[in-house]
C-alpha cells in the first residue's frame, strides 16, 4: 500500500492566465502542498467548479512545468462550458487538480534524435519535454501544425531552446502550406530519420503520424485523447482498443502515451 | 470532532462505518489506495465480476451530464480466476470488508460464481449485480422481471455461503415487488438503485453518444429516485439496504440512513473527489453532533415516523 | 441569424416552431407575457385542469436537488368553469397553438372534461395527463397500468374533437407498452415524458421535506431518461411526440427532436429563466446552422439511421 | 398583453459587497438595462451561478434602493450554498437578476403611527420603506431583535433617518433583553398604539407579533418567507394556506406581504 496518499491532490493557485490567441491561453498554477514530480506527457484532472455542474473533471496534459511539480502550466483550447471557466480564471484563484497521472513521453535507450509532431493544443506536453529533459546528445525537432500561422504557439519559445522547428499551417501563412503531416513526409523524403516520432494532437492527424512512422519503420509514441470521468484507473470509461485483439485499455493509466503499433488510433 | 462509534451492522456483517464504495466506481479496491487508506471506509465494492473475463463495450463509453453521468462500460473485468490469483493477494492487509460483486450470463452462471466467491476467505460479502442496463444478456433482464429475480436469487442462495446483497434496477414500475421477492428467497440485504437507464446524442455527429446507444445514468441527478426507492423498500422489507445514488457529503449518507438505509455507497463521485470516501467517513461525526444524535444506528429510518 | 422556417406538423397541429412550454410551468399562458410576447412560441401548455377546482397539497411544495427540482403541487387550479370564464376571454390575440393540459379522478370525468374542452374554439389541442406522481385518484394510477391507460385514452379519444395527446409517465418498466397502447386506441400524439418520482429528506427534521413526502423530479438531471424514453417511444409508434425533460438550450431540443421529438416542451427551466422560450426559439436557427441543417424537420428521428 | 416585456430581467453589476459581521453581508448592485421601479416590500429572484447547480433563483427582499431601481440592495445572511456564492461576490461582478416582484409594504390610508417590528434580516425591507416613503405626518418605530448587540444592523443608520428604534438582544447586550416580541408588547402595554404594524423575520416571530396585533386590535402586515422555484406566480410551488379556508394562495404573487388576518403564517 502506497504511503503518501494524498500526494495527488493539488490545491493549486492560478499565477498567470494569458490569452495566446484563438480561444487559446496559457494557464499557469502553483500547488499549495507539497507535489508529486511531473514526467512530461503526464496529465492532471482539473476540477473547474466546486458545485455538481460542470461534473466531471477535465483531463488537461502539463505543458511547461518544474520538474518537481510546484509549478504546472496547461496550454487550452476553449471548447466547451469546463474549459470556458478555466479562460476567465484571474491570478490567486483556487483550483482543485488532481494528478499527475499517466505515462510520459519516455525517450527510448539510445534514443538521439527526437521528432516530435504537433497540431493545435499537441504541442502542450512537448514544451515540458524539452525544457525538463536536455542533454547534450539529443537533437529534437518540431514539426508543428496549424489553421494559420496565428496558431503556431510557442515556435519562438521552441527555437530559443534549440529546438528545430518546422512549421506547416493550412492557409501557408507560416511555413509549409498543408497539414503538418505532409512536412513530416518532406522531412523523411530528404532522408531524415529520427530515432523516435512522439506525435500529440487531433486523432486524425496522430492516426497519419502513426501510419507514416510505421512505413518508414520508425518507433511512434502518441498521446491519445479520450473522454475520461476519473483519470486514474477506476471508471474504465477511457479506453482505445488494442490492435489485433478484443481487448481495450484505459488511456489514463496504460497511457495516455502508447507505443501506436499496440492501439488502435 | 466527536470520537463517535460509527459501526453498523448490515445483517452479519460489520461495518466499522456506514461509508462504503460502490461497484464499477472503486476498481477492485486498489486504484484508490494512492489517495488514502482503504482501511478507513466502511468497505467497498469490487468492479463487477463474471466466470470469465470481459472486454467491454466500444468507447465511447461515458458521457457526462447536468450534475451526473452516463457510463456504458459494459461490465468488462477480469474474471473470477485472476481476480483470485492476482486481487486477492494484493488485498491482504486491507482492514475493510471486501464485498464482491458479481453477474452471470445464465443462473448456473449466476450461482456458479456465487459458489466460488464463497471459497475465498477474504470476501467479506457478495452484491449480486441483475440490474447492469449495459449488457444484452444477463443485467438487467434479471433485473426486471420479478420471477427472474426470484430464481436467480434462489439459485445463488443455494450456493452462496457469505451474505448475499442483491443489487436492484431502478428501472422497474414497482421496486417493492423485487425487494420482496429478494427477501422470500433468502437474501441477507438489497443495494438500492443501479444506474436509470438514460442517453445522450451527439448532434454535430447526429447519433448517440455512447456507442451501446443507451447507459446508466448516475451521479448526484438521480439522487431523488434512490432516496425514494431507499423509503419504499425499507417500508416493505426487513433485511437491510445500502442506499447508493448520487451521494456526495455527509448529509446525503445521513439523508438515505433516514429513508432506511443501513448503509451507503458512494459511486460516481469517488471519480470527482477521489478523497470522498475517506472525507465523508471522517467528518460524519460531526455532522451527527450537528443534528444531535449520538448514536449512528439513530437514525436508520428515523425519517418515518 | 437566418431566415428558416421552423413550422412543424405535429399531426395534423401546425406549430410555427417546435418550441413549446410545458404543462405546471406556464400557468394558463398569461403568468408570462410580462417577459416576452408568448407568441413567440410554437405553443404552451396550460396547468392541468380538472372539471372542479382542486386546493392542491399543503406546503412545502417544492425543494431544490442537483440540476433540478422536486414538487408536489398536487394539481391546484381553478377548475374547468373559471378556466373558460376567465382565462380563455384573455388570451384572445395570442397567437400561438393553446394545448389544455387536463385529468380526472375517474374514466367519466376525464371524458367529460375532454368532451367540454373539446367545445372551446381557441383550445388548439388536448393534452391527457395520467402521470402526475402527486395525487392519490387519477394521475399516475391510469399512467402505470397499460389496461387503465388504454381505458382511459379510448374514453377521451370518443368525446374529444380535438387532437390527442396522452402524456406518459417515465415511472414504468417499459414505457413502448404506454406507447404503443395510446397509439392503438387513436392518440393523436405523445408527451414523453412527465416527472420520475423522486424525494428529499429533510436532516435537521428527519422527516421528508415535502409534506406529501415524495414529489415530481424534473430539471436537466432526467433529461438522458427523457431522452431514452422518447428514443424508445419512436421507435415503436407512428404518432408524433412532444419530448419533455430538462431542456435548457436550443441544442437539447436538437437532441430531442434527432431522438425522434417533434417538438417539444420547457418545463423547470421557465422558472429558472422566465425568458427561456423566446430565448430557444430565436436562438434554434443559428444552432440549425450551426450543424448545417437547412430545414427544421431533417433532424425529427436523425439519430436513429 | 403587457408591452414592456422584459422589462423584468435585470443584469447587475455589483457595486459594492460588504461583511455586517456574523455570517451578514450587505450586497449592492446596479442594474445595466432600464429597470421597473420598487416598492419597499418587494423582492427579486437572483440567479447565483449560471451553471445549473445551484439550479433555482433565490429569492432576497430589496433592502435599501432608488425608487426608480436603478441601485438595489440586499441585507443576506449566509445560510447555504446560494447564499454563500452571493457573499463572496466582488464588485464589477455580473449577476441576474429578476423582478421585482409581489406586493410591498403599503401604508393604510389615513395611517401616521407605523410599527416596524423585525427580526433578522428581517430588517432589510424597513430600510427600502422608511428611506422612500418620507412623509411629514409619518411616525416609523422600528423594534429590531437579534440573538446578540453585534446582530442589530443598521440600527443607526435608522435613527439618523429618524426612525425610533427600539431593540431587544436575546443575551440583553443591547436594549431589552429577550425577544423583539416582549418589546412590542412591552411597548403597548405602555398605552402606546400604532395605526399599524409591519412585521418581517422567522415565522415564529412573526406569527407571535400577528398574535399580540389581533389581540390588541391593531392591523398587522406580515412579509412570509416560502420556498419558491419561480417568483412570479407560475409554479404554485410557494403557497400559504388561507385562514380559515381550504385554500391556497401564493407568497410570490399574493404577498410576500399579507394582512396577518387572511393567512395562517
Ligand atoms: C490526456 C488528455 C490531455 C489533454 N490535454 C489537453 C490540453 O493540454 N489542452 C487542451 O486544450 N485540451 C486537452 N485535452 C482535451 C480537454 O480535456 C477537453 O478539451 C476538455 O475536457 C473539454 O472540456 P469542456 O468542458 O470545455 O468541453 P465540453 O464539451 O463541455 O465537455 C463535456 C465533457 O466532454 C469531455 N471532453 C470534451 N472534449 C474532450 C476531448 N477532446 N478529450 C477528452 N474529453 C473531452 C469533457 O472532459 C467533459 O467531460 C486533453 C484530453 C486528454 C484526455
Ligand atoms: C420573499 C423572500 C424574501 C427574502 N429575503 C431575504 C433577505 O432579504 N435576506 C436573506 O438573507 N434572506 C432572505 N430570504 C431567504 C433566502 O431566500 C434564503 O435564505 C436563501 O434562498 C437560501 O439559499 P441558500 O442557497 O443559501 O440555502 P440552501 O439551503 O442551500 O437553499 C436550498 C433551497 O432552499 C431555498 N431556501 C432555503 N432557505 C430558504 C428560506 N429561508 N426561504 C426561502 N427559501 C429558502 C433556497 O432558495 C433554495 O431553493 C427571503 C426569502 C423570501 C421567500
Ligand atoms: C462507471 C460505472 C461503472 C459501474 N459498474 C457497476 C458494476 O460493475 N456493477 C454494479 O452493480 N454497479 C455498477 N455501477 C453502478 C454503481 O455501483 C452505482 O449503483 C450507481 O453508479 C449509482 O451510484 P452513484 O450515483 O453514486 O454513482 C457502475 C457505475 C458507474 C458510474
Ligand atoms: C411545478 C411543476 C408542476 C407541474 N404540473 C404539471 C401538470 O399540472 N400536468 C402535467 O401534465 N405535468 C406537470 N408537470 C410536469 C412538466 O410538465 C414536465 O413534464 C416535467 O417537469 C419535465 O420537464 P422539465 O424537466 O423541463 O421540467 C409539472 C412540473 C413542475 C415542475
Ligand atoms: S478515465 Fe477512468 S479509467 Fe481512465
Ligand atoms: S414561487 Fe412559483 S408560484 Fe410562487
Amino acid at each position: 500500500m502506497s504511503e503518501n496518499h494524498s500526494a495527488l491532490a493539488m490545491d493549486c493557485v492560478v499565477i498567470a492566465n494569458e490569452p495566446l490567441g484563438d480561444g487559446h491561453f496559457h494557464l499557469v498554477a502553483e500547488p499549495v502542498v507539497k507535489p508529486v514530480a511531473v514526467a512530461p506527457g503526464q496529465f492532471v484532472m482539473i476540477r473547474v467548479a466546486n458545485m455538481l455542474d460542470p461534473f466531471l473533471r477535465r483531463p488537461m496534459s502539463v505543458a511547461d512545468f518544474a520538474p518537481d511539480g510546484s509549478r504546472i502550466g496547461f496550454v487550452i483550447k476553449e471548447v466547451g462550458k469546463g474549459t470556458r471557466i478555466l479562460s476567465i480564471l484571474s491570478p490567486g484563484a483556487k483550483i482543485d487538480v488532481v494528478g499527475p497521472f499517466g505515462t510520459g513521453f519516455a525517450i527510448p535507450d539510445g534514443a538521439k534524435k527526437v521528432w516530435m509532431v504537433a497540431g493545435g493544443t499537441g504541442v502542450a506536453p512537448f514544451l515540458g519535454l524539452t525544457e525538463n529533459i536536455k542533454r547534450a546528445d539529443l537533437d529534437y525537432t518540431l514539426l508543428m501544425g496549424a489553421r494559420s500561422a496565428s496558431q503556431l504557439f510557442y515556435a519562438a519559445r521552441f527555437r530559443d531552446n534549440g529546438v528545430n522547428v518546422i512549421t506547416a499551417t493550412e492557409d501557408g501563412s507560416d511555413g509549409v502550406k498543408g497539414f503538418v503531416t505532409s512536412a513530416l513526409s518532406a522531412e523523411l523524403e530528404k532522408g531524415m530519420k529520427p530515432d523516435v516520432i512522439f506525435t500529440c494532437g487531433p486523432s486524425p492527424m496522430m492516426r497519419a503520424v502513426a501510419e507514416i512512422a510505421e512505413d518508414a519503420g520508425i518507433v511512434c509514441h502518441a498521446s491519445l485523447e479520450s473522454y475520461m470521468a476519473c483519470g486514474f484507473g477506476a471508471c474504465l470509461g477511457c479506453v482505445v482498443k488494442k490492435r489485433g485483439a478484443e481487448q481495450y485499455v484505459t488511456v489514463c493509466r496504460t497511457g495516455p502515451v502508447f507505443n501506436a503499433l499496440e492501439i488502435e488510433i | 470532532m466527536s470520537d463517535k462509534n460509527l459501526e453498523v451492522r448490515f445483517g452479519e456483517l460489520r461495518l466499522k462505518n456506514p461509508v462504503v464504495t460502490a461497484s464499477g466506481t472503486f476498481g477492485y479496491g486498489l486504484t484508490y489506495s494512492k489517495f488514502y487508506d482503504v482501511s478507513t471506509l466502511g468497505g467497498f465494492v469490487t468492479k463487477g465480476l463474471s466466470l470469465k473475463p470481459k472486454a467491454g463495450n466500444k468507447p465511447p463509453r461515458i458521457c457526462e451530464t447536468a450534475a451526473g453521468m452516463l457510463n456504458a462500460i459494459g461490465l468488462q473485468n477480469i474474471g473470477l480466476d485472476k481476480f483470485i490469483s492476482q486481487k486477492i493477494p494484493a488485498l491482504k492487509g486491507v482492514d475493510t470488508a471486501i464485498i464482491v460483486n458479481f453477474f452471470g450470463n445464465t443462473v448456473e452462471e449466476y450461482a456458479e460464481i456465487s459458489a466460488r466467491l464463497s471459497e475465498i476467505p477474504q470476501v467479506s460479502a457478495l452484491e449480486m449485480n441483475i440490474s447492469c442496463p449495459n449488457v444484452k444478456e444477463g443485467g438487467i433482464a434479471f433485473g426486471s422481471d420479478v420471477r427472474a429475480t426470484s430464481k436467480v436469487v434462489s439459485a445463488c442462495r443455494k450456493t452462496s455461503k457469505k451474505p448475499l446483497i442483491v443489487k436492484l434496477s431502478p428501472n422497474v414500475t414497482d421496486i417493492t415487488e423485487f425487494a420482496r421477492a429478494c427477501e422470500a428467497e433468502g437474501a441477507d440485504g438489497l443495494s438500492v438503485i443501479n444506474t436509470l437507464v438514460g442517453m445522450a446524442i451527439d448532434i454535430n455527429k447526429r447519433r448517440p453518444v455512447l456507442s451501446n446507444i443507451t447507459g446508466g445514468l448516475s451521479g448526484p441527478a438521480i439522487k431523488p429516485v434512490a432516496l425514494r426507492m431507499v423509503w419504499q423498500c425499507y417500508k416493505t422489507v426487513k433485511i437491510p439496504i445500502f442506499g447508493i445514488g448520487g451521494i456526495s457529503s455527509p448529509e446525503d449518507v445521513i439523508e438515505f440512513m433516514m429513508a432506511g438505509a443501513t448503509a451507503v455507497q458512494i459511486g460516481s463521485m469517488n471519480f470527482v473527489d477521489p478523497h470522498i470516501g475517506k472525507r465523508i467517513a471522517d467528518t460524519l461525526p460531526s455532522v451527527l453532533d450537528r443534528i444531535g444524535e449520538s448514536h449512528i444506528s439513530g437514525i436508520i429510518g428515523a425519517a418515518h415516523s
